[in-house]
Protein backbone atom coordinates (compact mmCIF):
# COMPACT_ATOMS: atom_id res chain seq x y z
CA UNK A 1 0.00 0.00 0.00
CA UNK A 2 2.91 2.74 0.11
CA UNK A 3 3.53 2.83 -3.35
CA UNK A 4 0.74 3.85 -6.00
CA UNK A 5 0.91 4.27 -9.56
CA UNK A 6 -1.85 5.66 -11.25
CA UNK A 7 -3.71 7.83 -13.89
CA UNK A 8 -7.11 8.98 -11.78
CA UNK A 9 -6.18 12.63 -9.47
CA UNK A 10 -5.90 11.71 -6.07
CA UNK A 11 -6.88 13.89 -2.94
CA UNK A 12 -3.96 15.26 -1.47
CA UNK A 13 -5.39 16.48 1.72
CA UNK A 14 -6.99 13.43 2.40
CA UNK A 15 -4.02 11.38 1.63
CA UNK A 16 -2.29 13.15 4.06
CA UNK A 17 -5.05 13.32 6.41
CA UNK A 18 -5.33 9.15 6.33
CA UNK A 19 -1.58 9.09 6.38
CA UNK A 20 -0.78 9.78 10.10
CA UNK A 21 -3.32 8.70 11.44
CA UNK A 22 -3.01 5.47 13.70
CA UNK A 23 0.97 6.09 13.35
CA UNK A 24 2.36 4.71 17.00
CA UNK A 25 5.09 7.44 18.60
CA UNK A 26 5.80 9.52 15.28
CA UNK A 27 6.02 13.03 16.17
CA UNK A 28 7.22 14.13 12.57
CA UNK A 29 5.62 14.23 9.61
CA UNK A 30 6.53 15.43 6.29
CA UNK A 31 4.58 15.58 2.95
CA UNK A 32 5.16 16.66 -0.42
CA UNK A 33 3.49 17.39 -3.91
CA UNK A 34 4.15 18.04 -6.78
CA UNK A 35 2.32 20.69 -9.30
CA UNK A 36 2.35 21.21 -12.63
CA UNK A 37 3.33 24.32 -13.37
CA UNK A 38 1.67 27.28 -15.69
CA UNK A 39 4.85 28.74 -15.72
CA UNK A 40 3.37 32.39 -16.30
CA UNK A 41 0.84 31.08 -19.00
CA UNK A 42 3.69 29.25 -21.09
CA UNK A 43 2.80 25.91 -20.43
CA UNK A 44 -0.91 24.46 -21.50
CA UNK A 45 -0.77 20.64 -21.25
CA UNK A 46 1.91 18.24 -19.50
CA UNK A 47 1.80 14.20 -20.58
CA UNK A 48 3.38 12.13 -18.01
CA UNK A 49 4.72 8.46 -20.09
CA UNK A 50 5.92 5.77 -17.62
CA UNK A 51 7.08 2.06 -17.97
CA UNK A 52 4.15 0.07 -16.14
CA UNK A 53 5.91 -2.96 -13.85
CA UNK A 54 8.96 -0.87 -13.49
CA UNK A 55 7.91 2.00 -12.11
CA UNK A 56 6.45 0.51 -9.38
CA UNK A 57 9.16 -1.30 -8.79
CA UNK A 58 11.88 1.07 -8.68
CA UNK A 59 9.51 3.22 -6.80
CA UNK A 60 9.14 0.47 -4.24
CA UNK A 61 13.12 -0.07 -3.63
CA UNK A 62 13.24 3.63 -3.32
CA UNK A 63 10.62 3.52 -0.49
CA UNK A 64 11.90 0.56 1.09
CA UNK A 65 15.82 1.91 1.35
CA UNK A 66 14.00 5.48 2.73
CA UNK A 67 12.45 3.47 5.60
CA UNK A 68 15.39 1.30 6.31
CA UNK A 69 17.81 4.38 6.45
CA UNK A 70 15.67 6.78 8.23
CA UNK A 71 14.29 4.37 10.53
CA UNK A 72 10.75 5.65 9.06
CA UNK A 73 7.25 4.28 10.61
CA UNK A 74 5.59 4.83 7.76
CA UNK A 75 6.12 6.21 4.20
CA UNK A 76 4.51 6.92 0.94
CA UNK A 77 4.71 7.34 -2.66
CA UNK A 78 1.75 8.57 -5.12
CA UNK A 79 2.46 9.64 -9.05
CA UNK A 80 0.42 10.16 -11.70
CA UNK A 81 0.49 9.10 -15.10
CA UNK A 82 -1.30 10.48 -18.18
CA UNK A 83 -2.14 13.84 -19.54
CA UNK A 84 -2.15 16.86 -17.02
CA UNK A 85 -2.89 20.47 -16.79
CA UNK A 86 -1.34 23.37 -14.65
CA UNK A 87 -1.91 23.22 -10.90
CA UNK A 88 -2.84 19.68 -11.28
CA UNK A 89 -1.04 17.19 -8.93
CA UNK A 90 1.34 15.18 -10.18
CA UNK A 91 2.85 13.35 -7.16
CA UNK A 92 3.45 12.88 -3.58
CA UNK A 93 5.04 11.32 -0.75
CA UNK A 94 4.67 11.30 2.69
CA UNK A 95 7.48 10.36 5.75
CA UNK A 96 6.82 9.30 9.24
CA UNK A 97 9.44 9.61 11.61
CA UNK A 98 10.52 9.87 15.40
CA UNK A 99 12.01 13.02 14.85
CA UNK A 100 11.79 15.82 12.67
CA UNK A 101 15.43 15.48 10.82
CA UNK A 102 14.56 11.90 9.93
CA UNK A 103 11.46 12.93 8.26
CA UNK A 104 12.46 15.59 6.23
CA UNK A 105 15.62 14.18 5.32
CA UNK A 106 13.53 11.07 4.23
CA UNK A 107 11.20 12.97 2.33
CA UNK A 108 14.27 14.82 -0.12
CA UNK A 109 15.74 11.21 -0.05
CA UNK A 110 12.61 9.85 -1.62
CA UNK A 111 12.11 13.09 -3.93
CA UNK A 112 15.78 13.01 -5.27
CA UNK A 113 15.98 9.51 -5.83
CA UNK A 114 12.71 9.70 -7.25
CA UNK A 115 13.21 12.43 -9.96
CA UNK A 116 16.00 10.89 -11.49
CA UNK A 117 15.68 6.49 -11.26
CA UNK A 118 11.86 6.10 -11.39
CA UNK A 119 11.08 5.71 -14.93
CA UNK A 120 8.85 8.82 -15.94
CA UNK A 121 9.41 11.10 -18.76
CA UNK A 122 7.44 14.40 -19.20
CA UNK A 123 6.10 16.10 -21.94
CA UNK A 124 4.70 19.41 -22.12
CA UNK A 125 2.73 21.69 -24.60
CA UNK A 126 3.69 25.44 -25.10
CA UNK A 127 3.06 27.76 -27.58
CA UNK A 128 6.20 26.56 -29.91
CA UNK A 129 5.35 23.14 -29.90
CA UNK A 130 5.24 20.13 -27.95
CA UNK A 131 8.40 18.35 -26.44
CA UNK A 132 9.62 15.92 -23.84
CA UNK A 133 11.06 18.01 -20.77
CA UNK A 134 15.44 17.57 -20.66
CA UNK A 135 16.79 16.08 -17.34
CA UNK A 136 18.64 18.36 -15.33
CA UNK A 137 22.09 18.26 -14.31
CA UNK A 138 21.56 19.38 -11.08
CA UNK A 139 18.73 16.40 -10.17
CA UNK A 140 21.05 13.53 -10.86
CA UNK A 141 23.61 16.16 -8.45
CA UNK A 142 21.34 16.12 -6.09
CA UNK A 143 22.05 11.88 -5.41
CA UNK A 144 25.27 12.52 -4.64
CA UNK A 145 24.73 14.04 -1.25
CA UNK A 146 22.90 10.32 0.17
CA UNK B 1 20.34 -16.71 -30.89
CA UNK B 2 17.79 -15.17 -28.05
CA UNK B 3 14.59 -13.66 -28.47
CA UNK B 4 13.99 -10.93 -26.32
CA UNK B 5 11.52 -8.04 -25.85
CA UNK B 6 12.76 -4.25 -26.68
CA UNK B 7 10.65 -1.14 -25.23
CA UNK B 8 11.07 2.26 -26.06
CA UNK B 9 10.24 5.11 -24.20
CA UNK B 10 9.60 8.39 -24.43
CA UNK B 11 11.59 10.32 -27.67
CA UNK B 12 13.14 7.07 -28.44
CA UNK B 13 9.45 5.40 -28.63
CA UNK B 14 8.55 8.47 -30.81
CA UNK B 15 11.66 7.55 -33.46
CA UNK B 16 11.40 4.29 -33.49
CA UNK B 17 7.76 4.51 -34.51
CA UNK B 18 6.65 1.43 -31.92
CA UNK B 19 6.98 0.70 -27.91
CA UNK B 20 7.87 -2.41 -28.48
CA UNK B 21 9.08 -5.05 -30.33
CA UNK B 22 10.12 -8.49 -30.16
CA UNK B 23 13.82 -9.16 -30.89
CA UNK B 24 16.28 -12.35 -32.03
CA UNK B 25 19.89 -11.81 -30.79
CA UNK B 26 23.10 -13.36 -29.93
CA UNK B 27 24.14 -9.89 -28.70
CA UNK B 28 26.06 -10.75 -25.80
CA UNK B 29 25.56 -7.32 -24.12
CA UNK B 30 23.67 -4.07 -23.81
CA UNK B 31 26.20 -2.33 -26.70
CA UNK B 32 26.18 -4.95 -29.11
CA UNK B 33 22.19 -5.12 -29.26
CA UNK B 34 22.11 -1.09 -29.35
CA UNK B 35 24.58 -1.37 -32.92
CA UNK B 36 22.32 -4.60 -33.72
CA UNK B 37 19.33 -2.07 -33.81
CA UNK B 38 20.80 0.82 -34.74
CA UNK B 39 21.79 -1.15 -38.42
CA UNK B 40 18.02 -2.02 -38.87
CA UNK B 41 16.42 1.19 -40.48
CA UNK B 42 17.34 4.70 -40.35
CA UNK B 43 14.37 5.12 -37.72
CA UNK B 44 16.73 3.10 -35.04
CA UNK B 45 19.91 4.97 -36.02
CA UNK B 46 18.25 7.99 -35.13
CA UNK B 47 16.82 6.60 -31.94
CA UNK B 48 20.05 5.80 -30.82
CA UNK B 49 22.51 8.30 -32.59
CA UNK B 50 23.58 10.07 -29.15
CA UNK B 51 24.31 7.47 -26.82
CA UNK B 52 24.49 9.46 -23.79
CA UNK B 53 20.81 10.48 -23.91
CA UNK B 54 20.13 6.63 -23.76
CA UNK B 55 19.52 4.78 -20.52
CA UNK B 56 18.50 0.86 -20.08
CA UNK B 57 16.91 -1.00 -17.91
CA UNK B 58 17.11 -5.37 -18.05
CA UNK B 59 14.45 -7.21 -16.95
CA UNK B 60 13.24 -3.87 -15.44
CA UNK B 61 16.17 -3.06 -13.42
CA UNK B 62 18.16 -0.06 -14.14
CA UNK B 63 22.15 -1.12 -16.21
CA UNK B 64 24.53 0.53 -18.61
CA UNK B 65 25.50 -0.37 -21.72
CA UNK B 66 28.30 -2.73 -20.77
CA UNK B 67 25.93 -4.73 -19.04
CA UNK B 68 25.67 -8.71 -20.51
CA UNK B 69 22.13 -10.13 -21.53
CA UNK B 70 22.38 -13.50 -20.86
CA UNK B 71 19.31 -14.66 -19.21
CA UNK B 72 17.39 -11.36 -19.78
CA UNK B 73 13.86 -11.11 -21.32
CA UNK B 74 12.93 -7.51 -21.75
CA UNK B 75 15.50 -5.06 -22.66
CA UNK B 76 13.60 -0.94 -22.44
CA UNK B 77 15.68 2.16 -23.77
CA UNK B 78 14.75 5.44 -23.00
CA UNK B 79 15.91 8.82 -22.25
CA UNK B 80 17.33 10.34 -18.59
CA UNK B 81 13.95 9.92 -16.30
CA UNK B 82 11.75 13.06 -15.67
CA UNK B 83 9.27 12.31 -12.65
CA UNK B 84 8.23 14.25 -9.41
CA UNK C 1 -3.77 34.37 7.73
CA UNK C 2 -0.36 32.89 7.45
CA UNK C 3 -0.20 32.24 11.42
CA UNK C 4 -2.26 30.67 13.62
CA UNK C 5 -2.13 30.24 17.15
CA UNK C 6 -5.13 28.60 18.43
CA UNK C 7 -6.30 26.28 21.56
CA UNK C 8 -8.51 24.43 18.91
CA UNK C 9 -7.57 20.99 16.86
CA UNK C 10 -6.95 21.50 13.94
CA UNK C 11 -8.02 19.25 10.09
CA UNK C 12 -4.45 18.78 9.05
CA UNK C 13 -5.78 17.38 5.28
CA UNK C 14 -8.24 19.92 4.81
CA UNK C 15 -5.46 22.95 5.44
CA UNK C 16 -2.54 20.82 3.81
CA UNK C 17 -5.27 20.69 0.85
CA UNK C 18 -6.60 24.90 1.44
CA UNK C 19 -3.04 25.81 1.07
CA UNK C 20 -2.04 24.53 -1.99
CA UNK C 21 -5.43 25.56 -3.89
CA UNK C 22 -4.84 28.83 -6.51
CA UNK C 23 -0.97 29.06 -5.85
CA UNK C 24 0.06 30.66 -9.31
CA UNK C 25 3.26 28.90 -10.77
CA UNK C 26 3.82 26.94 -7.63
CA UNK C 27 5.65 23.57 -8.15
CA UNK C 28 6.19 22.23 -5.00
CA UNK C 29 4.62 22.11 -1.74
CA UNK C 30 6.01 20.76 1.32
CA UNK C 31 4.26 20.24 5.20
CA UNK C 32 5.52 19.59 8.25
CA UNK C 33 3.38 18.44 11.08
CA UNK C 34 4.13 17.16 14.75
CA UNK C 35 2.55 15.44 16.82
CA UNK C 36 2.37 14.44 20.14
CA UNK C 37 4.17 10.55 20.95
CA UNK C 38 3.19 8.56 23.85
CA UNK C 39 6.90 7.25 24.07
CA UNK C 40 5.68 3.98 24.38
CA UNK C 41 2.81 5.09 26.77
CA UNK C 42 5.32 6.83 29.18
CA UNK C 43 2.98 9.96 28.40
CA UNK C 44 -0.33 10.74 28.78
CA UNK C 45 -0.57 14.65 28.58
CA UNK C 46 1.19 17.42 27.41
CA UNK C 47 0.53 21.12 27.97
CA UNK C 48 1.68 23.52 25.92
CA UNK C 49 2.08 27.16 27.47
CA UNK C 50 3.12 30.12 25.51
CA UNK C 51 3.23 33.61 25.39
CA UNK C 52 0.01 35.65 23.84
CA UNK C 53 0.97 38.47 21.32
CA UNK C 54 4.99 37.66 21.36
CA UNK C 55 4.17 34.25 19.86
CA UNK C 56 2.38 35.42 16.71
CA UNK C 57 4.84 38.29 16.76
CA UNK C 58 7.57 35.69 16.79
CA UNK C 59 6.34 33.24 14.23
CA UNK C 60 5.39 36.50 11.67
CA UNK C 61 8.94 37.67 12.17
CA UNK C 62 9.98 34.09 11.25
CA UNK C 63 7.62 32.92 8.15
CA UNK C 64 8.31 36.91 6.60
CA UNK C 65 12.01 35.75 6.94
CA UNK C 66 11.31 32.49 5.70
CA UNK C 67 9.30 33.74 2.34
CA UNK C 68 11.98 36.97 1.82
CA UNK C 69 15.13 34.26 1.93
CA UNK C 70 13.29 31.02 0.16
CA UNK C 71 11.20 32.98 -2.28
CA UNK C 72 8.26 31.51 -1.57
CA UNK C 73 5.00 32.16 -2.73
CA UNK C 74 3.33 31.09 0.47
CA UNK C 75 4.03 30.10 3.76
CA UNK C 76 1.60 28.74 6.71
CA UNK C 77 2.28 28.16 10.71
CA UNK C 78 -0.04 26.57 12.78
CA UNK C 79 0.65 26.12 16.40
CA UNK C 80 -1.70 24.74 19.18
CA UNK C 81 -1.49 25.35 22.71
CA UNK C 82 -2.81 24.10 25.85
CA UNK C 83 -3.55 20.07 26.89
CA UNK C 84 -2.89 17.49 24.37
CA UNK C 85 -2.93 13.86 23.83
CA UNK C 86 -0.74 11.47 22.45
CA UNK C 87 -1.82 11.33 18.45
CA UNK C 88 -2.75 15.08 18.55
CA UNK C 89 -1.15 17.24 16.07
CA UNK C 90 0.76 20.07 17.98
CA UNK C 91 1.22 22.08 14.70
CA UNK C 92 2.18 22.29 11.48
CA UNK C 93 3.89 24.62 8.28
CA UNK C 94 3.77 24.75 5.02
CA UNK C 95 5.74 26.12 2.09
CA UNK C 96 4.72 26.49 -1.23
CA UNK C 97 8.04 27.40 -4.13
CA UNK C 98 8.66 26.94 -7.60
CA UNK C 99 11.20 24.04 -7.17
CA UNK C 100 11.21 21.02 -4.15
CA UNK C 101 14.65 22.47 -2.79
CA UNK C 102 13.53 25.88 -1.51
CA UNK C 103 10.16 24.25 -0.20
CA UNK C 104 12.10 21.96 1.65
CA UNK C 105 14.70 24.38 3.32
CA UNK C 106 12.07 26.70 3.86
CA UNK C 107 9.87 23.92 5.66
CA UNK C 108 13.28 23.53 8.00
CA UNK C 109 14.29 26.84 8.39
CA UNK C 110 10.34 27.59 9.73
CA UNK C 111 11.13 24.00 11.95
CA UNK C 112 14.52 25.21 13.59
CA UNK C 113 13.59 28.47 14.52
CA UNK C 114 10.11 27.78 16.03
CA UNK C 115 11.59 25.58 17.79
CA UNK C 116 14.09 27.29 19.05
CA UNK C 117 13.08 31.30 19.10
CA UNK C 118 8.94 30.97 19.83
CA UNK C 119 7.83 31.54 23.01
CA UNK C 120 5.93 27.82 23.45
CA UNK C 121 6.88 25.72 26.49
CA UNK C 122 5.76 21.98 26.63
CA UNK C 123 4.82 20.18 29.92
CA UNK C 124 4.38 16.47 30.18
CA UNK C 125 2.84 14.21 32.22
CA UNK C 126 4.71 10.80 32.70
CA UNK C 127 3.72 7.92 35.40
CA UNK C 128 7.15 9.61 37.69
CA UNK C 129 5.33 12.94 37.48
CA UNK C 130 4.56 16.47 35.68
CA UNK C 131 7.83 18.12 34.55
CA UNK C 132 8.95 21.14 31.50
CA UNK C 133 10.77 19.48 28.59
CA UNK C 134 14.33 20.42 28.71
CA UNK C 135 15.35 22.23 25.48
CA UNK C 136 17.42 20.39 23.42
CA UNK C 137 21.44 21.36 22.49
CA UNK C 138 20.78 19.79 19.03
CA UNK C 139 17.47 22.51 18.43
CA UNK C 140 19.71 25.17 19.58
CA UNK C 141 22.75 23.70 17.34
CA UNK C 142 20.54 23.48 14.09
CA UNK C 143 20.23 27.08 13.78
CA UNK C 144 23.51 27.03 12.88
CA UNK C 145 23.46 26.65 9.25
CA UNK C 146 21.11 29.11 8.46
CA UNK D 1 12.19 55.08 38.84
CA UNK D 2 9.67 53.77 36.34
CA UNK D 3 6.79 51.00 36.44
CA UNK D 4 7.05 47.72 34.01
CA UNK D 5 5.32 45.07 33.85
CA UNK D 6 7.31 41.63 33.84
CA UNK D 7 5.83 38.25 33.14
CA UNK D 8 7.20 34.95 33.86
CA UNK D 9 6.12 31.34 32.03
CA UNK D 10 6.85 28.12 32.46
CA UNK D 11 8.81 27.15 35.24
CA UNK D 12 9.68 30.68 36.01
CA UNK D 13 5.89 31.39 36.74
CA UNK D 14 5.40 28.31 39.02
CA UNK D 15 8.30 28.72 41.22
CA UNK D 16 7.44 32.64 41.81
CA UNK D 17 3.98 31.53 41.87
CA UNK D 18 2.36 34.15 39.76
CA UNK D 19 2.37 34.75 35.80
CA UNK D 20 2.63 38.53 35.65
CA UNK D 21 3.85 41.27 38.36
CA UNK D 22 3.49 45.35 38.15
CA UNK D 23 7.39 46.55 39.23
CA UNK D 24 8.53 50.22 40.27
CA UNK D 25 12.34 49.76 39.61
CA UNK D 26 15.23 52.23 38.32
CA UNK D 27 17.26 49.03 37.17
CA UNK D 28 19.49 50.45 33.96
CA UNK D 29 19.23 46.75 32.45
CA UNK D 30 17.61 43.36 32.61
CA UNK D 31 20.60 41.92 34.86
CA UNK D 32 19.68 45.06 37.33
CA UNK D 33 16.16 44.08 36.82
CA UNK D 34 17.34 40.38 37.90
CA UNK D 35 19.11 41.35 41.12
CA UNK D 36 15.82 43.97 42.48
CA UNK D 37 13.38 40.47 42.40
CA UNK D 38 15.84 38.21 43.20
CA UNK D 39 16.18 40.44 46.42
CA UNK D 40 12.60 40.15 46.88
CA UNK D 41 11.99 37.18 48.50
CA UNK D 42 12.86 33.52 48.49
CA UNK D 43 10.37 32.23 45.26
CA UNK D 44 12.61 35.29 43.19
CA UNK D 45 15.90 33.63 44.26
CA UNK D 46 15.18 30.39 43.18
CA UNK D 47 13.79 31.34 40.02
CA UNK D 48 16.73 33.20 39.00
CA UNK D 49 19.13 31.07 40.79
CA UNK D 50 20.55 29.46 37.44
CA UNK D 51 20.67 32.51 35.13
CA UNK D 52 22.11 30.23 31.86
CA UNK D 53 18.78 28.45 31.98
CA UNK D 54 16.60 31.88 31.99
CA UNK D 55 15.54 33.76 29.06
CA UNK D 56 14.52 37.24 28.45
CA UNK D 57 12.26 39.31 25.98
CA UNK D 58 11.63 42.65 26.65
CA UNK D 59 8.03 44.60 24.55
CA UNK D 60 8.15 40.91 23.15
CA UNK D 61 11.52 40.33 21.41
CA UNK D 62 13.76 38.37 22.53
CA UNK D 63 16.73 40.67 24.77
CA UNK D 64 19.81 39.61 26.42
CA UNK D 65 20.63 40.15 30.03
CA UNK D 66 22.65 43.32 29.47
CA UNK D 67 20.04 44.83 27.39
CA UNK D 68 19.02 48.31 28.84
CA UNK D 69 15.56 48.84 29.99
CA UNK D 70 14.86 52.37 28.97
CA UNK D 71 11.63 53.09 27.24
CA UNK D 72 10.95 48.95 27.91
CA UNK D 73 7.32 48.75 29.27
CA UNK D 74 7.08 44.89 29.02
CA UNK D 75 9.75 42.21 30.33
CA UNK D 76 9.26 38.66 30.53
CA UNK D 77 10.98 35.77 31.63
CA UNK D 78 11.26 32.11 30.57
CA UNK D 79 13.31 28.85 30.23
CA UNK D 80 14.80 27.75 26.85
CA UNK D 81 11.69 27.53 24.36
CA UNK D 82 10.96 23.93 23.18
CA UNK D 83 7.62 24.63 20.80
CA UNK D 84 7.28 22.42 17.33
Amino acid sequence: MGVRVQAEPFDFGAEAAAFGRGLPDVGAIVTFSGIVRADGGAMSEMVIEHYPGMTERALGAIRAEAIARFGLAEALVIHRFGPMRPGDQIMMVATAARHRADAFAAAEFLMDYLKSRAPFWKKETRPDGTDWVAARDEDEAALRRW
Amino acid sequence: MTTIEVLYFAWLRERIGAGRERIETAAPDVRALVAQLSAMDDRHAAAFADLAAVRVALDQDLADLDAPLAGVREVAFFPPMTGG
